[in-house]
């Protein structure tokens, strides 16, 4: 519990920053700060516990995703012990730091907030006891440190800066979920725990290689090792606190963190060795050089960050025990020099207005104890005796010595970091020297520099005392820490080694000699040649190229998705039907006979007759289809013929249905066709057409193969109950009737409500629409003088009562023979559109003019009621109940539930195709008229 | 005799099907093919007529009945079309 | 099955009506111009469906079904093949469709000057 | 009659296909009721082809499978609730844009037009 | 027999068909019916969730018609799930939608409520056919809402998504058809049945329409090549109905899952080689393009688009697994997806003036927006911790072994281009301007470097968009936290799934042993 | 009160004989029904039937123009059948215009009605002020023949069967 405390603390003081919501950074500060101290006393309290018994750790465990493997489990052991005081107690001093760094008016509650979400996010990576949970946390510190990159969010250089570093540790932190997901596949578990029993196992598994590159991979981005460094210099646009805490002293370490948290599975092979100690090397040469050639304060610390990862992995790849131990010494001295240095620098920046290397000089002169203070952490981190840095520095030239993974290039190793050493003296002397010496006054907008606010100066007072205590009585001060560590890194007894400042006359410390002597001569003697390179590489921005490769990218999305979605309807059709012809067709082909078991029935002439006409007139609609009204007339007559095939293969019901829908759907398209133009004069080029041909051929003959193969082949269709209980069950004798009414009631439910649903759909299409309207023919003849000729009016009006009489007889006698509510509705539709057509928008609605709508509506009211009324006899709904009534004189009647059924169908149908039609005709009506509708 | 007259009916009115859609396909202009497509459903009429007597069944009623209640209608707004462009006016 | 006559008047009834379509669709096919095949269809076709209609009447009223109902189409069709007429023809004046040679009048009344 | 019956069904689908592959709007409803006939054939297609053998019960009858043409009932109801649909869509597209061209209304003039289809309405 | 199970369907359709009778000027009334009748669907789906966590099928047979015969509903762990799915989204869209969007066009709530009884219905169909009706109950609504409010892009969008989806309408139908032709019968269980009984030499033409069936599907899943209409229909789409539509395409996930499931077998099914080899790549595509095109994209609804695309993508590739730990990766995966990406909908309407321009971009200083927009974007990429992380990490370890080395990859290098792409979308619209900051603008450095002179337009973000944003993403945290019930469920609910004789034996007491 | 009860008892009873033809049937619950929609349609008839107040008289007139109208129809379609038939080249088309004396819309209409139904002639177009016809004609003998025909065989009849009231 004490471990969920740790994480806690933070969390709770950065909900507090939101309650207490106070602009005022010094007392926001005062207030929180408790704490991450709370914390830290919390974590000292327990240093007797995880230090009493080597390889001993505390947990805690709360299953979160067991079906994941991902469980909320926390493990305090020495190394998280030491990374957790490192979180904690940098982290209370860059609070206190931040307290006088802040502009008045910047927002602190914000800064505060992220900075200690930041601190529960990297609490929680080194507390981790689950892989998983530590991916969590992760990349958590990704997002954190992306906000607090772009703290300052209005400068491009904190935008860019800040989405650099988050695609970099991002992406690094998606290829540890893939690495830990890997090692936990190995391991059964993700349990640190039993992960870390499992080295035989995981380093013999297949799997190994790409996992250790997966891991590697996020080691590597979070720890900016090459190449993939350039990201950190650019977080530098960030806030020096920020800096100074995340980008020097604990979130870059989560990589190597994670080196020596996996230390115990993945170390011992050829790949890790080879992989981390080049990987390291590299990057330790490249970030020295580098920082020598920086002009910005913080970019030359930005790279000696770079330089000094690369020496702790360099360590962590080596093939010695020792080497561990070295690296997580350099771990701890590394976070507290380069803390204190980034404290110092933000010092400078705050007071004298910039970072600027060719700008500052001799501010000794005007802050003299800010001087002194940073000159020793830069002399820790120079390597010079007395201080940390040296300490963990000789070790790391002693193991360059005795490790032997290049054979016969072995020196190799040791001249690189001998090398490595004097880049770290130029730059350390660079920054000494340039800062705080030399001639003239300094060229900075803030003149004179004076130091800084007391306070603001102990964290980095604390720091340097730290860097000289260590440095003196290393044994005394962090012996029990280091061991604590080792062990839990190395898992195994540690080796012999001892902390002293003097270790006599020895190689390792000619080394140091060398690279020191070796540094100051470079800086002090080739001062020009500095000066010329850092010219040469300052064009050189790894921010412009990234930008410009994110550029690129989108560039590259950008044309993709273009030639994808070119906009044009055409081509995404053509795609679906590539798609939905030719994958079934794929799998069609295994079809071994088309031709099924069924003999194929005689030809019947009517039949073939009726289906050659319909093709005919199929073909011709494609042919005339650029004479708009031409093709609607040819398909009309396709519409017509599929009628009578439906009446030659017993379907009278469809039959009527074709019938009548085709006359509203004339009315429909004539009326659309008013407003567009009679003729299509587009020209499709060859190959356009020839595509057309090829999908519209086989379309035709996958549809053409797939019905004949069905149809021959012998089924064994449940219909037959439908026949058998038509009668008996139903109560109608017009079966398809009794399917559409209550077998399959449900359907016909939904179908009318996808017809009101379409009425609505076209009456809010209808709001405020404009149309042109043509005042001519399009072939320049004059419109006939007559709206309404007379024959046409008189007769229409003549014949509405009696077609209303057909609807009621077909409407009632749908139950038992061929008609039903939807043929009866869209035969009374059509009488009525018919008056509008003969007799006008205006004489019709004076006589006839129901709210089309609220019929429709009530006529899903009556049919659901109609359903529902079941339920209150305790049957499912749409239950239908029936019977034959014998009333005296009149005969034997038989009324039915599913008649009131039939009638919301004729409602709903009736109304929603009075809507569609009437709605799209009164559209151009007098400017006067249409202002009333609308 | 049924037996014989009926299919020569069919015949005969295949032939008329066959000429009107001749029509109907030939145009040349668009009031021929909207004749054309009118007096094809009126041939379908008929057509459906003989079947009910050839199969003996009441159930083509209806259908005809339909068309010839709504056939012209679908005329009668493709030749107001022609006529007057809009065919539901104020 | 039907008695002889009974049969006879329906096949009669069938043949006259059938040959009816026919001639209609024959004058739709054949005539020069649009007025004169207007004239097929309207007439001759309507009549044939009444021909063909009245053998159902028969056919089904022999087989002791009287049965009138089938008049009703070839009521409707009288009552609705003028209009189909008259406005393909208002149609056809509209689009001034090319009239035969022979035709005697302008066909273009006094009004359509304005 | 199973192989006819195929062929106009192939023949049918084709038409529509080629057609739903043009340009205009119109053209492409006329496509869509093309491709629907063929549908509606395909499905009472597959209760088998019968002549003469309406589901209506008679004495001494058979049937033709009845499901198929419940189904294509509501299918054709569907299918003209859905074209209704797109005409008036189309037309909307037209008044927006002037052209019943399929992509007018993607094309980029977008902004003004918009605006002045906004204004439009009350 | 438990008539709750009709409610998710009866209760939009009386007040669809209430507010359709309704007179049009009564707003306000029409409002409150339809916030009453979305609102008494949390509580149902409550019920209907907790029925169905005991691991019953309720199975409702309509007019008293049992199955195979009659048309029935079925209510599994899986529909019960997408019920109070949809229903969430439901309250939140319509809160989040307001008067204003009311007033945009008409028929608002009447539309709003059948496109609920669509989704609903589409979940609890246990017949194929029925399931045909309701999808194009949903689809008819949801053209309507798509374009509701009119305007040139989503009348362009809508038509191209109209046009789409009337031809994949009409395959649906063949694909029935042959079904139907096959077995004799429309009921999915009962299908499953009939068609594991038929003879080899006519199995080629089941698993045909098998394949077009889930082509159909995929069309409204927006699987490549088939998802053309969704970024410019979504990106065009008002806010609201844009995070109604998020649970749209997964409906023809859901659709996928259950026939696959019931009707073709599953597993060792008939359309293991087609979900394997080729839904396989098809979902690798789309997932790719749906990182791209978010790259690609400028706006905010725009970017949301392709991430449901991206989504889109790996819940196919987890169909394809035919697994249950698959399918239960790709359930909880659907869930987070679909919370966070309708929340994002909600907050590009917020933050994102309509219509959307292209040479001035807007930009907030709104706080909450910025928080909702992290953690949104959190989840919709599925970066830690929240659930889009956990789906996106069960997925990973859901995949089989042969496949590993593709899947994998795909995933994570797309997972870091929707991480770039959100970051770039994120630092234009939601970080300060210089002036907002008081401090002077320096020359070029504080120049927006993605719009370089580009007139920034100031937004003032409409609360009540936000909060139901935030309330959408309080889901998504809640699913986070409630990991292991969830987790629970999801995995019940894919084993049941895949339980075909569960199914028969309670849609089809008498037709097995 | 028996004009607001049943506005159009003609109406009313040719409905209810449809009603009997439709079902085929002469139970007497289908009379009932017939009687019922009959009524209720001519009542809902009443106010789209506004074809000017007028009444039908001579009962015998209308017998005998439907009896020639029938008889035209089948002589003229055999003369047309023959005409079809025949060779084209030698019908005589023409358009004629026939000046009209009746008044009443419903007299017009079923005069159009009648010359379109009778073979040879074809109304093509009613003068705006229907004051005149323009009839097309298969085959002209002459002009002033047909003209005499028609208003002689039709119209008249039909003045005299619509008398037009004062309304
Ligand atoms: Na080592
Ligand atoms: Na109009």
């Amino acid at each position: 519990m004490a471990l969920v405390l740790l994480i806690a603390l933070p969390l709770l003081a950065a909900a507090l920053t939101r309650v207490v919501g106070m602009r005022a950074a010094r007392l926001l500060a005062t207030v929180i700060i408790g704490f991450p101290l709370a914390a830290l006393v919390l974590l000292l309290s327990l240093r007797a516990e995880v230090f009493a018994q080597p390889g001993h750790a505390l947990g805690w465990r709360v299953a979160w995703l067991p079906a994941l493997g991902l469980d909320l489990s926390l493990r305090l052991d020495g190394l998280s012990f030491l990374f957790a005081l490192l979180v904690l107690g940098v982290g209370l001093l860059v609070i206190l730091y931040a307290r006088y760094y802040l502009a008045r008016n910047e927002s602190a509650v914000r800064f505060f907030c992220l900075l200690l979400l930041f601190m529960a996010a990297m609490l929680g990576v080194v507390l981790a006891g689950n892989l998983l949970l530590l991916v969590v946390f992760w990349e958590l510190t990704s997002i954190l440190s992306f906000l607090l990159i772009g703290f300052w969010s209005w400068r491009t250089d904190a935008r860019q800066g800040a989405r650099m570093a988050l695609a970099v540790t991002g992406g690094g932190g998606l290829a540890l979920l893939a690495g830990v997901l890997l090692l936990g596949h190995i391991c059964g578990s993700f349990e640190l725990s039993e992960v870390l029993a499992q080295a035989g196992k995981v380093q013999h598994h297949p799997l190994y290689l790409p996992m250790l590159v997966l891991i590697l991979l996020a080691v590597f981005t979070k720890s900016a090792q090459f190449p993939f460094s350039f990201w950190l210099p650019h977080a530098m646009a960030a806030p020096t606190p920020v800096s100074a805490y995340l980008h020097s002293a604990t979130m870059v370490k989560a990589g190597v963190f994670l080196l020596a948290r996996l230390y115990p599975v993945l170390d011992g092979t050829n790949s890790w060795f080879y992989l981390v100690s080049m990987t390291g090397l590299a990057t330790l040469i490249f970030g020295a050089g580098l920082a020598l050639l920086q002009r910005d304060l913080k970019g030359l610390l930005a790279y000696s960050t770079i330089s000094h990862l690369g020496l702790i992995t360099l360590l962590f790849g080596l093939d010695t025990q020792l080497s561990t131990v070295a690296a997580i010494f350099h771990i701890i001295n590394h976070a507290v020099f380069k803390a204190s240095l980034f404290m110092a620098a933000g010092i400078i920046d705050h007071e004298t207005g910039t970072r600027d290397l060719d700008r500052l000089h001799g501010l000794a002169r005007y802050m003299p104890h800010t001087a002194v203070l940073a000159i020793v952490a830069s002399l820790s981190m120079a390597g010079v005796p007395l201080f940390n840095g040296f300490l963990s520095k000789e070790m790391f030239f002693g193991e360059t010595l005795a490790q032997g993974l290049l054979g016969e290039f072995n020196w190799v190793i040791p001249a690189a970091a001998t090398m490595a050493g004097a880049l770290t003296m130029a730059y350390s002397l660079r920054f000494i020297y340039g800062v705080f010496f030399g001639r003239g006054q300094p060229d900075v907008p803030n003149y004179p520099p004076h130091e800084p606010p007391r306070f603001m100066k102990v964290p980095v007072e604390f720091l340097v005392v730290i860097c000289l205590v260590v440095g003196l009585v290393p044994a005394y001060t962090v012996g029990d820490l280091l061991a604590a560590a080792s062990l839990a890194t190395l898992r195994a007894p540690l080796p012999e080694y001892s902390l002293h400042l003097w270790h006599g006359v020895n190689l390792p410390l000619l080394m140091s000699l060398v690279s020191m002597a070796g540094g100051a001569t470079l800086f002090f003697l080739r001062r020009d040649a500095l000066r010329r390179w850092q010219q040469a590489i300052e064009h050189l921005s790894a921010r412009r190229s990234f930008e410009q490769g994110m550029a690129a990218l989108e560039r590259f999305a950008r044309a993709v998705t273009q030639w994808l979605e070119d906009g044009s309807l055409q081509t995404y059709v053509a795609w679906m039907l590539l798609a939905m012809l030719a994958v079934p067709a794929y799998f069609l082909a295994d079809l071994e006979s088309l031709a099924g078991s069924v003999p194929a029935g005689a030809i019947d002439p009517i039949g073939t007759a009726t289906l050659a006409l319909l093709a005919l007139c199929a073909i011709a609609v494609v042919v005339a289809h650029r004479q708009r009204l031409l093709a609607l007339v040819l398909l009309s007559g396709c519409g017509l013929m599929v009628s009578v095939a439906f009446l030659r293969f017993s379907a009278p019901d469809l039959a009527l249905t074709q019938i009548s829908v085709e006359v509203v759907t004339i009315l429909l398209l004539v009326l659309a066709l008013f407003y567009l133009p009679r003729e299509t004069h587009d020209r499709p080029g060859h190959g356009r057409r020839a595509r057309d041909a090829v999908l519209a051929l086989g379309g035709g003959t996958l549809l053409a193969v797939a019905a004949y193969a069905v149809m021959t082949r012998p089924y064994d269709p449940v219909s037959t109950f439908y026949v058998d209980q038509s009668v008996p069950g139903g109560g109608g004798h017009n079966v398809v009737n009794v399917l559409l009414v209550d077998f399959r009631g449900f359907d016909t439910m939904g179908e009318i409500c996808v017809l009101l649903i379409a009425g609505l759909a076209v009456q809010a299409l209808l709001k405020g629409m404009r149309l042109p309207t043509p005042s001519a023919a399009p072939d320049g003849l004059p419109w006939t003088s007559q709206a309404h000729p007379l024959l046409l009016a008189i007769l229409a009006r003549l014949m509405l009562p009696l077609t209303l009489l057909v609807a009621v007889f077909i409407l009632l006698r749908g139950h038992n023979q061929p008609g039903g509510g939807f043929i009866a509705a869209l035969i009374t539709s059509v009488a009525l559109l018919l008056q509008y057509v003969a007799n006008g928008v205006r004489w019709t609605e004076a006589r006839i003019a129901p709210d089309y709508r609220a019929i429709a509506g009530a006529g899903i009211l009556l049919a659901g009621l109609t359903g529902l009324g079941s339920l209150a006899f305790g049957y499912p709904f749409l239950t239908t109940a029936f019977g034959h009534f014998h009333i005296p004189g009149i005969g034997e009647v038989e009324l039915a539930t599913a008649m009131i059924f039939d009638l919301g169908v004729f409602c709903t149908v009736t109304g929603t195709t009075l809507v569609i039609v009437s709605h799209l005709g009164v559209r151009n009506l007098p400017p006067a008229q249409a202002a009333e509708d609308a | 005799m049924l037996a014989i007259v009926i299919p020569v009916c069919l015949g005969i009115l295949g032939l008329a099907f066959l000429l009107t859609l001749a029509r109907l396909l030939r145009g040349p202009s668009l009031p021929d093919r909207i004749v054309a497509l009118d007096t094809l459903s009126i041939n379908v009429i008929a057509l459906i007529v003989v079947l009910g007597i050839s199969l003996d069944s009441a159930l083509f009623f209806e259908a005809a009945l339909l068309i010839a209640v709504m056939g012209f209608v679908g005329t009668v707004a493709l030749s107001k079309y022609l006529q007057r462009g809009d065919i539901i006016e104020y | 099955m039907l008695h002889p006559v009974a049969e006879f008047i329906v096949c009669a009834l069938l043949l006259v009506g059938s040959v009816f379509m026919l001639v209609g669709a024959i004058g739709l096919f054949r005539l020069p111009d649009f007025f004169m095949r207007l004239h097929g269809p309207t007439k001759s076709t309507t009549l044939g469906v009444g021909g063909v209609v009245l053998a159902s009447v028969a056919y089904f009223s022999f087989r002791g079904d009287a049965s009138l109902h089938e008049l009703l189409v070839t009521a409707f069709l009288f009552l609705t093949a003028p209009i189909s007429a008259h406005m393909l023809a208002k149609a056809a004046l509209q689009r001034q469709l090319p009239v035969d040679p022979r035709t005697r009048g302008s066909g273009w009344m006094p009004r359509i000057k304005d | 009659m199973a192989a006819l019956y195929a062929i106009a069904i192939g023949i049918l689908t084709a038409s529509g296909i080629y057609l739903l592959l043009r340009e205009r709007v119109f053209t492409v409803v006329l496509g869509l009721t093309l491709l629907s006939y063929a549908v509606s054939l395909f499905l009472l297609g597959m209760g088998r082809l019968s002549i003469g053998r309406p589901p209506v019960i008679a004495p001494g009858a058979s049937y033709a499978d009845p499901l198929p043409q419940a189904l294509v009932l509501t299918a054709i109801v569907i299918a003209f609730g859905m074209t209704a649909f797109a005409v008036v869509l189309a037309l909307r597209s037209l008044g927006l844009t002037g052209s019943d061209h399929v992509d007018a209304a993607g094309r980029p003039e977008a902004h003004r037009d918009d605006a002045a289809d906004m204004e439009s309405r009350p | 027999m438990n008539h709750a199970v009709l409610l998710p369907i009866l209760i939009p359709m009386f007040a669809g068909a209430l507010l359709t009778a309704m007179p049009a000027q009564r707003l306000r009334a029409q409002r409150i019916v339809c916030a009453v009748a979305a609102l008494l669907l949390i509580p149902v789906a409550v019920l209907l969730l907790r029925h169905a966590a005991t691991g019953d099928i309720a199975v409702y047979a309509m007019g008293n018609w049992s199955a195979p015969f009659g048309i029935v509903l079925q209510l599994d762990r899986t529909g019960a799930m997408m019920l109070a799915l949809t229903a969430v989204l439901a309250i939140a869209a319509l809160a989040a939608a307001g008067e204003g969007t009311a007033r945009q066009g008409r028929h608002f709530h009447t539309l709003f409520q059948f496109q609920l009884m669509g989704l609903n219905g589409a979940f609890l169909a246990g017949d194929l056919f029925n399931l045909f009706v309701f999808f194009e109950i949903l689809l008819i609504a949801s053209y309507a809402l798509l374009v509701h409010g009119a305007g040139r892009a989503r009348i362009g969008a809508g038509l191209h998504y109209v046009i789409l989806n009337l031809v994949a309408s009409s395959f649906f139908l063949v694909a029935i058809g042959v079904l139907y032709g096959l077995a004799g019968t429309l009921n999915m269980a009962h299908l499953g049945l009939r068609l594991a009984g038929l003879p080899a030499q006519d199995l080629p033409l089941a698993v045909a329409a098998g394949v077009m069936l889930m082509l159909v599907f995929a069309l409204k899943a927006a699987l490549f090549p088939l998802y053309f209409w969704l970024p410019r229909a979504y990106a065009s789409a008002t806010g609201p109905v844009a995070a109604l539509f998020a649970i749209m395409t997964k409906v023809g996930i859901y659709a996928m899952l259950r026939c696959d499931a019931l009707i073709f077998g599953g597993a060792q099914g008939l359309l293991g080689p087609f979900l394997h080899d080729w839904v396989f790549v098809l979902a690798l595509a789309t997932l790719v393009i749906g990182a791209l095109g978010a790259l690609a994209a400028r706006a905010l609804r725009a970017m949301t688009g392709y991430l449901v695309v991206a989504s889109v993508g790996l819940l196919a590739a987890c169909i394809a697994m035919q697994t249950q730990a698959g399918w239960a990766a790709a359930m909880y995966y659907l869930l987070s997806t679909t919370l966070c990406t309708a929340a994002l909908f909600l907050l590009a309407d917020a933050l994102e003036p309509e219509p959307a321009r292209e040479d001035g971009a807007p930009v907030s200083a709104s706080r909450l927006a910025g928080l909702l927009y992290l953690v949104g974007v959190v989840a919709a990429v599925g970066l830690p911790p929240l659930s889009g992380f956990l789906g996106k990490a069960m997925i990973l370890r859901a995949t089989p072994a042969p496949w590993m080395p593709v899947l994998w990859p795909v995933v994570l290098v797309s997972s870091l281009l929707l991480l770039i792409a959100v970051s770039r979308t994120g630092t234009r619209l939601l970080w300060r301007l210089p002036h907002e900051a008081g401090r002077v603008p320096e020359g070029d450095e504080y120049l927006d470097e993605d719009h370089p002179g580009a007139a920034r337009l100031r937004v003032r973000p409409d609360a009540r968009k936000l909060a139901c944003c935030a309330l959408l993403l309080a889901g998504n945290v809640a699913l986070t936290v409630c990991a292991r019930p969830v987790s629970d469920y999801v995995a019940d609910a894919a084993a049941q799934l895949l339980d075909r004789a569960a199914y028969q034996r309670a849609v089809l007491p008498g037709e097995q042993g | 009160m028996m004009r607001r009860l049943l506005p159009h008892p003609w109406l009313s009873l040719i409905l209810m004989l449809i009603w009997l033809m439709l079902t085929h049937s002469v139970a007497p619950g289908h009379w009932l029904l017939g009687a019922l929609l009959g009524w209720a349609i001519g009542r809902l008839a009443d106010r789209w039937l506004v074809l000017g107040a007028f009444r039908l008289s001579r009962p015998d007139l209308i017998a005998r123009l439907s009896f020639h109208v029938l008889i035209d129809i089948v002589k003229a379609n055999l003369e047309v059948a023959v005409m079809v038939l025949g060779p084209t080249a030698r019908l005589r088309p023409a358009f004629i215009v026939v000046p009209l004396d009746v008044e009443h819309e419903l007299a017009t209409t079923a005069l159009i009605s009648i010359v379109s139904l009778s073979p040879g002639t074809l109304c093509a177009e009613l003068s705006d002020d229907r004051r005149a016809l323009l009839v097309h004609v298969l085959d002209l003998e002459e002009e002033a023949a047909l003209v005499g025909l028609i208003k002689s065989r039709y119209e008249t009849p039909l003045k005299e069967i619509f008398q037009c009231l004062p309304s």
